[in-house]
């Protein structure tokens, strides 16, 4: 177990490493730079600036300068946000994503869940094909319709909860149902289809001869063993949510990370994209490693080697 | 909605509103500043020696009085007793630090050059003069002495703009990054950074010491930060704003007519600009044809629809004339035409010798506004003209950066006035401006421009002006399409409403809550 | 103690209707072992699964399973799950599925003694490491605590047996619990099964394909042919002396050990449940088959303690054929 | 003569942390013509014999030769021709046909990748060998989730056939199927052989059956062979206690026996006793047993791997 | 009951009725007969249908273009003259939806196209080599989701200029990436099977088992992927106009269309919003409705 987290993150630097390369070239490959604007800007100003952000040295100095500042764990200061860290931005926008991100998994992965199992258990019935309707409604809408929708009739017409805005507890609601309705439907539609798996499987049979009730047989028996495959989806998507939506984040003017990443690019600001970049990229595959330990858990089968003993 | 309200201003009487100002302010350093936003943020934190007056003329503001000397070139101003939030006289030596600081070569400065009529200043931004020869002062510390390099008639309109405002250097120096965190944010102005919430809110807060705090009504302002326009205009509309700023493009047209929008001037001008190093818009000719070939009304009442003014002319309405307002001295310059339009197309391919015009590509910054303009204009065009012109997005730096380049025939852009003087605007054109991309160069140009920025004769410099501006149009290297306006939203128990035209949001020291 | 009276059952598909039991009647005695032997396909699983209801819903069941008297097939739901369990225990074919791989093996067991019995979970644990040491897995207790992937083959097999036994049922149901283990395993397994009735005086259905397992474990044996008895008595007369051709076919089909002699396979494929044939089922891959097979179906006679279904047996068929007690020499 | 021949045959797989020894040393051989069988309980080895001998997978140790020639040291072209010579039917017959190809396309894919036949050619051959195996020719544009077992039994049976080889390997292939579907295919088998010359390795944990087609048996324990012999050998005078309790665990109609019971479990191939593999659930096991392996002995007709037996 | 004699001699074979063959349906047959079984999924189909055919054939069934702005005719709810209604610049939603969906549909078809001709080829190598050309190339994969998409969009477009193949090619630049996923999970269990050796023992080359026998047995999680792909593709045409990066003006696609329309919710011409959000809401129906129903049929696990 030891041996094994220590060869994944072993394999995890490498990963982040090459990241950070191909980003480091890849940005500097893109036009533009972060110091253009449309006022006026004189050479000698131009110069000054260059000199200031240290853009002015070779690429590979550059490079050579972030790799170091990295192992030391600064990420550099904001080209952009001129006064701050990109350790400071992460650490204020980070927080408030995951809490968003959070709460829409937990959301996602209860509903998610509960819709793909009563679909499963009356297969075929009304109850099937409502949930159906409703995952795949829920993967159809695009969110950025959704939450204007939300907006507009929960926010302004019937007031409900607020418009948008950051701070209150009521203020979370309508980007995390906005955030949580697409994983709901996967989870749902996943939970659905490996739940009609095991239902068939022979220790169901085993556990009905037993004189097991029905809704005891589904509780104990079949969730947990079909939420395998909803587990695989949970990391992806999990990495997705938590750090942060763009959409969801721009719409409901929430100060999270996913808009910051997309400014970071929008604004070549070198120091916060690669930040940013780091940053998600190892959640990512951390939470790619968890989930192969939830695996584990969920499953004794499974060996942490990804084989099924 | 009545719920809904959590952010917002808390009742009434209380004082305190709540708005919206689109983005994270970059920085809020005086000396780096470069954009409309944080320049508004530091503009109501800060004052320098002069701040914009309701009628957009700089009022008494650090400096109780000034003298001038009589050739213009050395100003003397003489401060008041002003406070620094943390209790610090407010003295020349900051100013002189400041603006120091600002050219140093080190600091980066992009504004240094807007300090360029100091007498030295460039020199030593360009590390060829030393900091001891930049013509700033303290002759005591109530005594501030600039020494320019020659007349700027338009000298005091500077000094309201955030890269002449002092800074507490006993705090600068001993924390560098002063500007990063409202906890160590040092001001002088009428209100005071009490909270910033990175990338969510900044609250300010009247600045009790402020010199002059009996006329701030306002106790608390809440500047969230939602960068949607209809977000914004829900979370107006749900109450959770006091105004709004940006309003959607689409529900502009029935809010000014229903009055509840208002519109307001914004000195700038939006623009194409014509790349005249390369075919066709090389030819004088073509240039003007595209030009009277638009349609402006249709443009801003259709289009754009935003109660902005078509432009035919360069330089915005609201700026001061010789006796009343410069563009309505200069009057319209472009006269649109269809027809003329086919001719002159027709005369500058035969100069060109080319029977038919291939089809040019008209580039512009991703943005819905844009891409609607875009689209209209190239309709006119394939009308009055029958040229095709195909449209070509890119994401904003990419497209700088092709206007840096030279890669472009035609392309969009706008300018806005930092400071309320017609060279503000003419000054683009410029051969030697940083962001001319046009690269038309105009040796007469340049010299009346240049003449009009440094003599006193207010009369001479407006005439000086209106000759540069007939030269820029009648070559036209960029085809103004519209001046800018603000449209704002406020809630009915906002009073003292100011805006002035170079600024991103209305002036909040003269607002107050009834 | 246990009697099937005229048990059908037909499966709606989108190709037809599958008629999977076809009219099967029986009857098993306290103490008894009754072993089903047949064909696969030939609805000996659905026959038991239909006495514990365990089919899905759209299987339509008709006839009556008697079990002390009460018929199960009238039993609602919740009185259905205290007879599961408790009154009869199953143990099913697959020891490697049978089990839920996520769930310890003592607390597989300990569910279903929860289920039926007032007792404390601690204590429902405890009962299920003697279980497991009843059915003869060594180390119950740190057995108890594994994950069925831990276990053998064989071991999971006695894991099911012990889950089956949990409550000391009256009758257990076994479908081939051997079929997917090999013969040292499957002997010991058949062993405990015996032992066990005896121990607990329980009845046993037992479910194969092997004769040679009927022989060695059942009372009684009943044949089936296509959803239906073709042959039911007791094990000495049905498999020493078979009377129905395809019960010798089976029979002929096994070598017998040490023989040389080439085997006797049966001919052709089993019909086809969809559209049973109107006649005899068997009738096609028969040897003796006589017209009247086609179209009629055989009553039943009972001959020697046992009752076959087959057109040879009527007296008729005597006559014309000149036949008398066709029989199996062993 | 002799036709396939294994010595000293090992193959050990690279576990999670442990190394299984799935076959640990097996020997013997197989005369053309002749039919061995290979019996042992589950998970002792004999499918992956089955697939050392077939090639599929590589050998730890030992060797094996086919007509003299060692199969990991033939060029190309012989490596063709034994792949072509020696095939296996499959312990599941289902698994073992692509699901997604027609019956056609299955029975004639040695004849495609070997290139022997080509249309009307591959086509009569293919109509030959579905008849023999008791097949209809309108099977052949069928898939396979449409055949029952036997019948898919018999479509990899004349899949094998289709290359036309010496040696087949029978891994279980009746295990899957009922009593009288076995009988058929058994019958099948030996008229093949009877016409074809054919040698079978027959992997079976059916003893009956084995004892029914076999002229040798070996019996396979823990990844070893602890007897070899002819089948009247084994069956009537077996030697190592395994095999007894092998044998006295056949079930019979007639009458009963007394079981020989063996104590525990098969131990994992993982983690395999030191000295006589067997003798943790041996009856009769001496404290040499337990420290000392023991090798095969005996004569031509009978080999046992056994301290008891010397 | 008495029964003539004859009926008592033995039956010959050809008294027998002809053995009766279960009609036999072919693999594909089979698949269909299951597919358009789920009513879910046949709805879901005839939406596409009904969608591809008005792609083809929408535009023509008005006089308007989907380009021409007649500014004096703009916002003009849907009605018998323009029937979805005209958009802020004065240009007929419907002939714009439906050339949007000629676009939309298109970026959706190839980019799925594209997935799953890269998706399968790597997927197929990585799962099928295992091992440690596994791991390197899965780490490749984990790299390119942790790479920054909008700075390889912005790359693209700047090397390729904003268009059509553009986005397209932005939506697979990393798209195929969970294609390939599934297929080496897919071909990592399927090498184990036996038919694979079987194939191998018979001698067959690689490619040979890769094409004839890997790849035809993914087809099912494979098509599956692809009805979302298709979806996914055009929702992320549409994210990508979000940004600023969608189809070049003024061309529409459904994205941009919703995109601009987002605003209408706020000056009651909720049908600029409307149309096109229902559009996309319909196809990303039909088409997981479609991808549910042969994934179901496509189970090899619940045919017998
Ligand atoms: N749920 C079902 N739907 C349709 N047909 C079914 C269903 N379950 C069983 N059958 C059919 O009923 C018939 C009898 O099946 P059953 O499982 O009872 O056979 P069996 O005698 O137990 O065979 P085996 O020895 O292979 O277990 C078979 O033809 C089978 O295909
Ligand atoms: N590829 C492999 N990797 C690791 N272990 C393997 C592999 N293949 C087989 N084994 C192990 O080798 C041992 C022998 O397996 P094999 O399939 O040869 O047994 P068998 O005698 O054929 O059993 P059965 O009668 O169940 O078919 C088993 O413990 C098995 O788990
Ligand atoms: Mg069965
Ligand atoms: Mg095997």
């Amino acid at each position: 177990m030891i041996l094994y987290a220590a060869r994944r993150i072993g394999w995890m630097i490498v990963t982040l490493w090459v990241i950070i390369t191909i980003t480091f070239f890849l940005m500097h490959a893109i036009p533009g730079n972060p110091i253009s604007n449309e006022q006026n800007m004189t050479p000698a100003i131009f110069q000054n600036m260059m000199h200031y952000y240290h853009l002015d040295k070779p690429l590979s100095v550059q490079y050579l300068d972030y790799l170091g500042s990295l192992l030391t764990g600064n990420l550099g200061p904001s080209f952009q946000w001129q006064d701050q860290t990109v350790n400071g931005i992460i650490g204020q926008g980070f927080p408030i994503s995951l809490q968003i991100g959070l709460w829409a998994i937990c959301v996602a992965f209860v509903f998610g869940v509960l819709l793909g199992t009563i679909a499963a258990v009356k297969q075929s019935g009304w109850q099937d094909y409502t949930s159906m309707v409703i995952a795949i409604l829920g993967i159809s809408v695009p969110n950025f319709v959704l939450a204007t929708l939300l907006i507009n009739y929960l926010g302004v017409q019937w007031g409900i909860f607020p418009a948008a805005g950051w701070g209150t507890p009521a203020q979370e609601v309508m980007p995390v149902i906005a955030l949580a309705v697409t994983p709901t439907a996967y989870f749902a539609r996943l939970m659905r289809s490996s739940m009609l798996e095991v239902l068939q499987q022979d220790y169901i049979r085993t556990a009905k001869a037993k004189g097991l009730p029905f809704v005891l047989i589904v509780w104990k028996h079949t969730i947990r063993n079909s939420i395998l495959p909803v587990l695989t989806m949970l990391g992806p998507l999990a990495a997705y949510v938590l750090t942060g939506s763009f959409v969801v984040e721009k719409i409901f003017g929430i100060p999270g990370l996913g808009q910051l990443y997309v400014s970071a690019i929008t604004n070549r600001d070198y120091p916060m994209i690669l930040g940013t970049t780091v940053f998600f990229s190892a959640i990512l595959i951390f939470i790619l490693f968890l989930v192969d330990i939830a695996y584990a858990v969920v499953d004794p089968r499974i060996q942490l080697t990804g084989r099924k003993a | 909605a009545t719920g809904a309200k959590t952010t917002g201003s808390n009742g009434s009487g209380s004082q305190s509103i709540s708005m919206d100002i689109l983005t994270e302010p970059p920085t809020l350093d005086p000396a780096k500043s470069t954009d409309t936003t944080s320049g508004w943020v530091i503009d109501q934190l800060m004052e320098g020696l002069t701040y914009l007056g309701k009628d957009n003329t700089p009022q008494p503001g650090i400096a109780k009085s000034w003298d001038i000397s009589k050739d213009g070139t050395v100003y003397t101003f003489h401060l008041r007793d002003a406070k620094w939030t943390n209790g610090d006289p407010v003295t020349a030596d900051d100013f002189v630090y400041a603006i120091k600081h600002a050219l140093d070569p080190n600091t980066g400065a992009q504004f240094a050059s807007y300090l360029y009529y100091i007498k030295g200043a460039q020199a030593y931004n360009t590390n060829k003069g030393s900091a001891d020869a930049v013509g700033i002062k303290a002759v005591d510390a109530h005594t501030l002495q600039f020494t320019l390099e020659h007349p700027t008639p338009f000298f005091l309109s500077l000094t309201t703009f955030w890269p002449y405002f002092p800074v507490d250097q006993k705090v600068a120096k001993s924390t560098p990054n002063w500007t990063a965190e409202a906890s160590t944010y040092v001001s002088d102005g009428p209100f005071k950074l009490s909270q910033w919430q990175h990338q969510h809110q900044l609250i300010l807060e009247k600045n009790p010491d402020y010199w002059d705090a009996s006329s701030i009504k306002l106790n608390k302002v809440t500047a969230t930060i939602v960068n949607d326009s209809n977000t914004q205009y829900q979370m107006f509309k749900s109450g959770q704003l006091d105004m709004d700023t940006q309003l959607p493009l689409n529900v502009i047209p029935n809010a000014i007519k229903d009055g509840t929008a208002k519109v307001y001037p914004f000195a700038g001008t939006c623009f194409l600009e014509l790349n005249t190093t390369k075919k066709p818009f090389d030819n004088p000719d073509i240039r003007k044809a595209f030009s009277v070939a638009i349609d402006r009304q249709s443009l801003v009442q259709n289009v754009t629809q935003g109660g902005e003014k078509p432009a035919f002319a360069m330089v915005a309405p609201g700026l001061p004339g010789a006796n009343g307002e410069f563009r309505s001295e200069g009057g319209n310059l472009i006269q649109e035409n269809a027809n003329e339009a086919k001719q002159l197309l027709a005369k500058g391919l035969k100069e060109e010798g080319l029977t038919q015009l291939p089809p040019v590509t008209l580039d512009y910054n991703t943005l819905e506004a844009n891409q609607q303009i875009a689209q209209a204009l190239q309709q006119m065009w394939k009308q009055n003209l029958g040229v095709t012109v195909n449209l070509q997005n890119e994401e904003w730096k990419v497209y700088l950066d092709k206007l840096t380049k030279g890669n472009f025939q035609f392309g969009r852009m706008g300018w806005i006035d930092v400071y309320t003087d017609p060279t503000a605007t003419l000054d683009y054109f410029k051969s030697d401006f940083g962001s001319n991309y046009t690269h038309w160069s105009n040796p007469k140009y340049d010299q009346l421009v240049t003449a009009a920025e440094s003599t006193t004769d207010t009369a001479k410099r407006m005439q000086d002006m209106h000759q540069a501006e007939q030269i820029l149009m009648n070559d036209e290297p960029a085809i103004p399409l519209y001046f800018y306006t603000h449209v704002f939203t406020f809630s009915p128990k906002l009073q003292g409403i100011v805006v002035h035209p170079n600024a991103e949001f209305p002036d909040i020291r003269f607002m107050s809550v009834q | 103690m246990l009697q099937i009276k005229d048990l059908k059952v037909h499966f709606p598909t989108q190709i037809g209707t599958v008629q999977a039991v076809r009219g099967l009647d029986l009857t098993l005695e306290e103490g008894k072992t009754l072993s089903i032997v047949g064909e696969s396909g030939s609805g000996k699983s659905v026959a038991v699964q239909s006495v514990m209801r365990l089919l899905p819903s759209h299987a339509k069941i008709s006839g009556e399973i008697l079990w002390n008297g009460k018929n199960l097939l009238g039993l609602a739901e919740k009185q259905m799950q205290s007879v599961r369990g408790r009154e009869i225990g199953m143990i099913f074919q697959d020891p490697m599925t049978s089990l839920n791989p996520t769930m310890k093996v003592g607390h597989q067991i300990a569910e279903s003694i929860l289920q039926h019995e007032r007792m404390s979970a601690k204590k429902a644990v405890e009962k299920a490491v003697e279980l497991l040491d009843l059915v003869g897995i060594p180390d119950p207790r740190r057995r108890a605590a594994s994950y069925p992937h831990q276990f053998s083959g064989g071991m999971r097999q006695r894991a099911v047996i012990a889950i089956a036994i949990a409550c000391s049922p009256r009758l257990l149901i076994a479908d081939e619990p051997t079929t997917a283990l090999d013969v040292t395993v499957q002997a010991q397994i058949l062993e405990l099964l015996k032992d066990l009735q005896k121990q607990m005086g329980m009845a046993l259905l037992l479910i194969t394909h092997d004769l040679a397992v009927v022989g060695e474990v059942a009372d009684e044996v009943a044949v089936m042919y296509a959803g239906k008895p073709i042959e039911y008595g007791p094990v000495e007369d049905v498999l020493h002396r078979p009377t129905h051709p395809y019960t010798q076919g089976l029979l002929r089909s096994r070598p017998i050990p040490g023989s040389r002699e080439p085997l006797i396979s049966i001919p052709g494929t089993p019909p086809d449940l969809l559209n049973p044939p109107q006649g005899c089922a068997f009738a096609s891959r028969c040897p003796h088959a006589m017209r009247i097979c086609k179209d009629y179906q055989p009553d039943v006679e009972t001959i020697d303690n046992k009752q076959v279904a087959c057109w040879l047996l009527h007296p008729q068929a005597k006559e014309t054929l000149g036949w008398n007690s066709y029989s199996y020499k062993a | 003569m002799e036709l396939l021949q294994l010595q000293g045959v090992k193959k050990h797989f690279r576990g999670h942390r442990s190394l299984i020894r799935a076959v640990d040393g097996v020997s013997f051989k197989l005369d053309e013509g002749k039919t061995m069988g290979l019996v042992g309980e589950s998970g002792c080895g004999k499918s992956t014999t089955g697939r050392l001998i077939l090639g599929l997978n590589s050998i730890t140790e030992g060797q094996i030769t086919y007509e003299g020639q060692n199969i990991h040291q033939m060029n190309r072209v012989q490596a063709r021709d034994y792949r072509r010579k020696v095939q296996m039917i499959f312990q599941d017959p289902y698994a073992s046909l692509d699901p997604r190809m027609k019956v056609e396309d299955i029975i004639a894919e040695g004849i495609d990748v070997n290139q022997l036949a080509r249309g009307k050619e591959r086509r009569d051959r293919v109509l030959d060998l579905v008849h023999r195996v008791g097949l209809k020719s309108d099977h052949l544009s069928r898939f396979p989730h449409e055949f029952s077992g036997g019948q898919r039994q018999r479509i990899g049976i004349a899949r094998a056939l289709a290359v036309r080889p010496r040696l087949i390997i029978a891994d279980e292939p009746i295990s899957a199927l009922d009593v009288s579907i076995q009988a058929q295919i058994m019958t099948l088998l030996q008229s093949l052989q009877e016409e074809f010359g054919l040698s079978y390795l027959f992997i079976s944990h059916d003893l009956t059956m084995v004892q029914f087609i076999s002229d040798t048996v070996g019996v396979m324990y823990l990844g070893r062979l602890v007897e070899f012999g002819d089948k009247d050998e084994i069956y009537h005078n077996p030697q190592h206690p395994y095999t007894q309790a092998l044998l006295s665990a056949m079930p019979t109609i007639g009458e009963k026996r007394e079981r020989i019971r063996l104590q525990g479990d098969v131990p994992s191939p993982a983690n395999v006793p030191t000295g006589c593999r067997f003798h943790t659930r041996c009856p009769f096991a001496t404290q040499r047993c337990r420290e000392e392996e023991p090798l095969l002995k005996g004569g031509e007709r009978h080999t046992i791997a056994c301290h008891l037996v010397e | 009951m008495e029964f003539s004699d004859d009926l008592f001699l033995p039956l010959q074979q050809e008294e027998l009725p002809p053995e009766t063959e279960r009609p036999t349906l072919t693999f594909w047959q089979d698949v269909r007969h299951r597919f358009f079984r789920n009513r879910l999924a046949t709805v879901g189909m005839a939406i596409i249908l009904v969608l591809v055919i008005m792609a083809i054939i929408g535009p023509y069934l008005t006089p308007y273009s989907y380009s021409e702005q007649i500014l004096i005719q703009k916002n003009i709810a849907p009605s018998g003259q323009h029937w979805f209604g005209t958009d802020d610049l004065g240009r007929d939603m419907f002939s714009r939806s439906w050339y949007g969906a000629r676009i939309s549909l298109f970026i959706g078809f190839m980019a799925a196209l594209i997935d799953l001709i890269i998706g399968v080829i790597y997927g197929g190598i990585s799962g099928y080599f295992g091992g440690k050309v596994d791991e390197v190339m899965m780490r490749i994969v984990e790299i390119l989701y942790g790479l920054p998409y909008l700075l390889m969009v912005i790359l693209l477009m700047v090397v390729m200029g904003p268009g059509l193949f553009t986005i397209i090619a932005a939506m697979t630049a990393t798209g195929w990436v969970n294609m390939a996923r599934l297929v080496r999970g897919q071909v990592l269990q399927l090498k184990e099977q036996d038919f694979v050796f079987v194939a191998r023992s018979l001698g067959a080359s690689l490619p040979r088992i890769l094409t004839r026998h890997l790849v035809p047995n993914t087809i099912g999680p494979v098509i599956v992927n692809m009805t979302l792909t298709i979806p996914t593709a055009i929702f992320g045409e549409a994210v990508l106009s979000f940004l600023g990066l969608g189809v070049p003006a003024p061309l529409a696609s459904w994205g941009t269309m919703a995109n601009e329309g987002l605003s209408s919710i706020l000056d009651g011409d909720v049908w600029q919003l409307f149309i096109p959000a229902v559009l996309i809401s319909l196809t990303m129906f039909a088409f997981n409705s479609v991808g549910d129903g042969l994934s179901e049929a496509l189970d090899p696990k619940l045919r017998k």
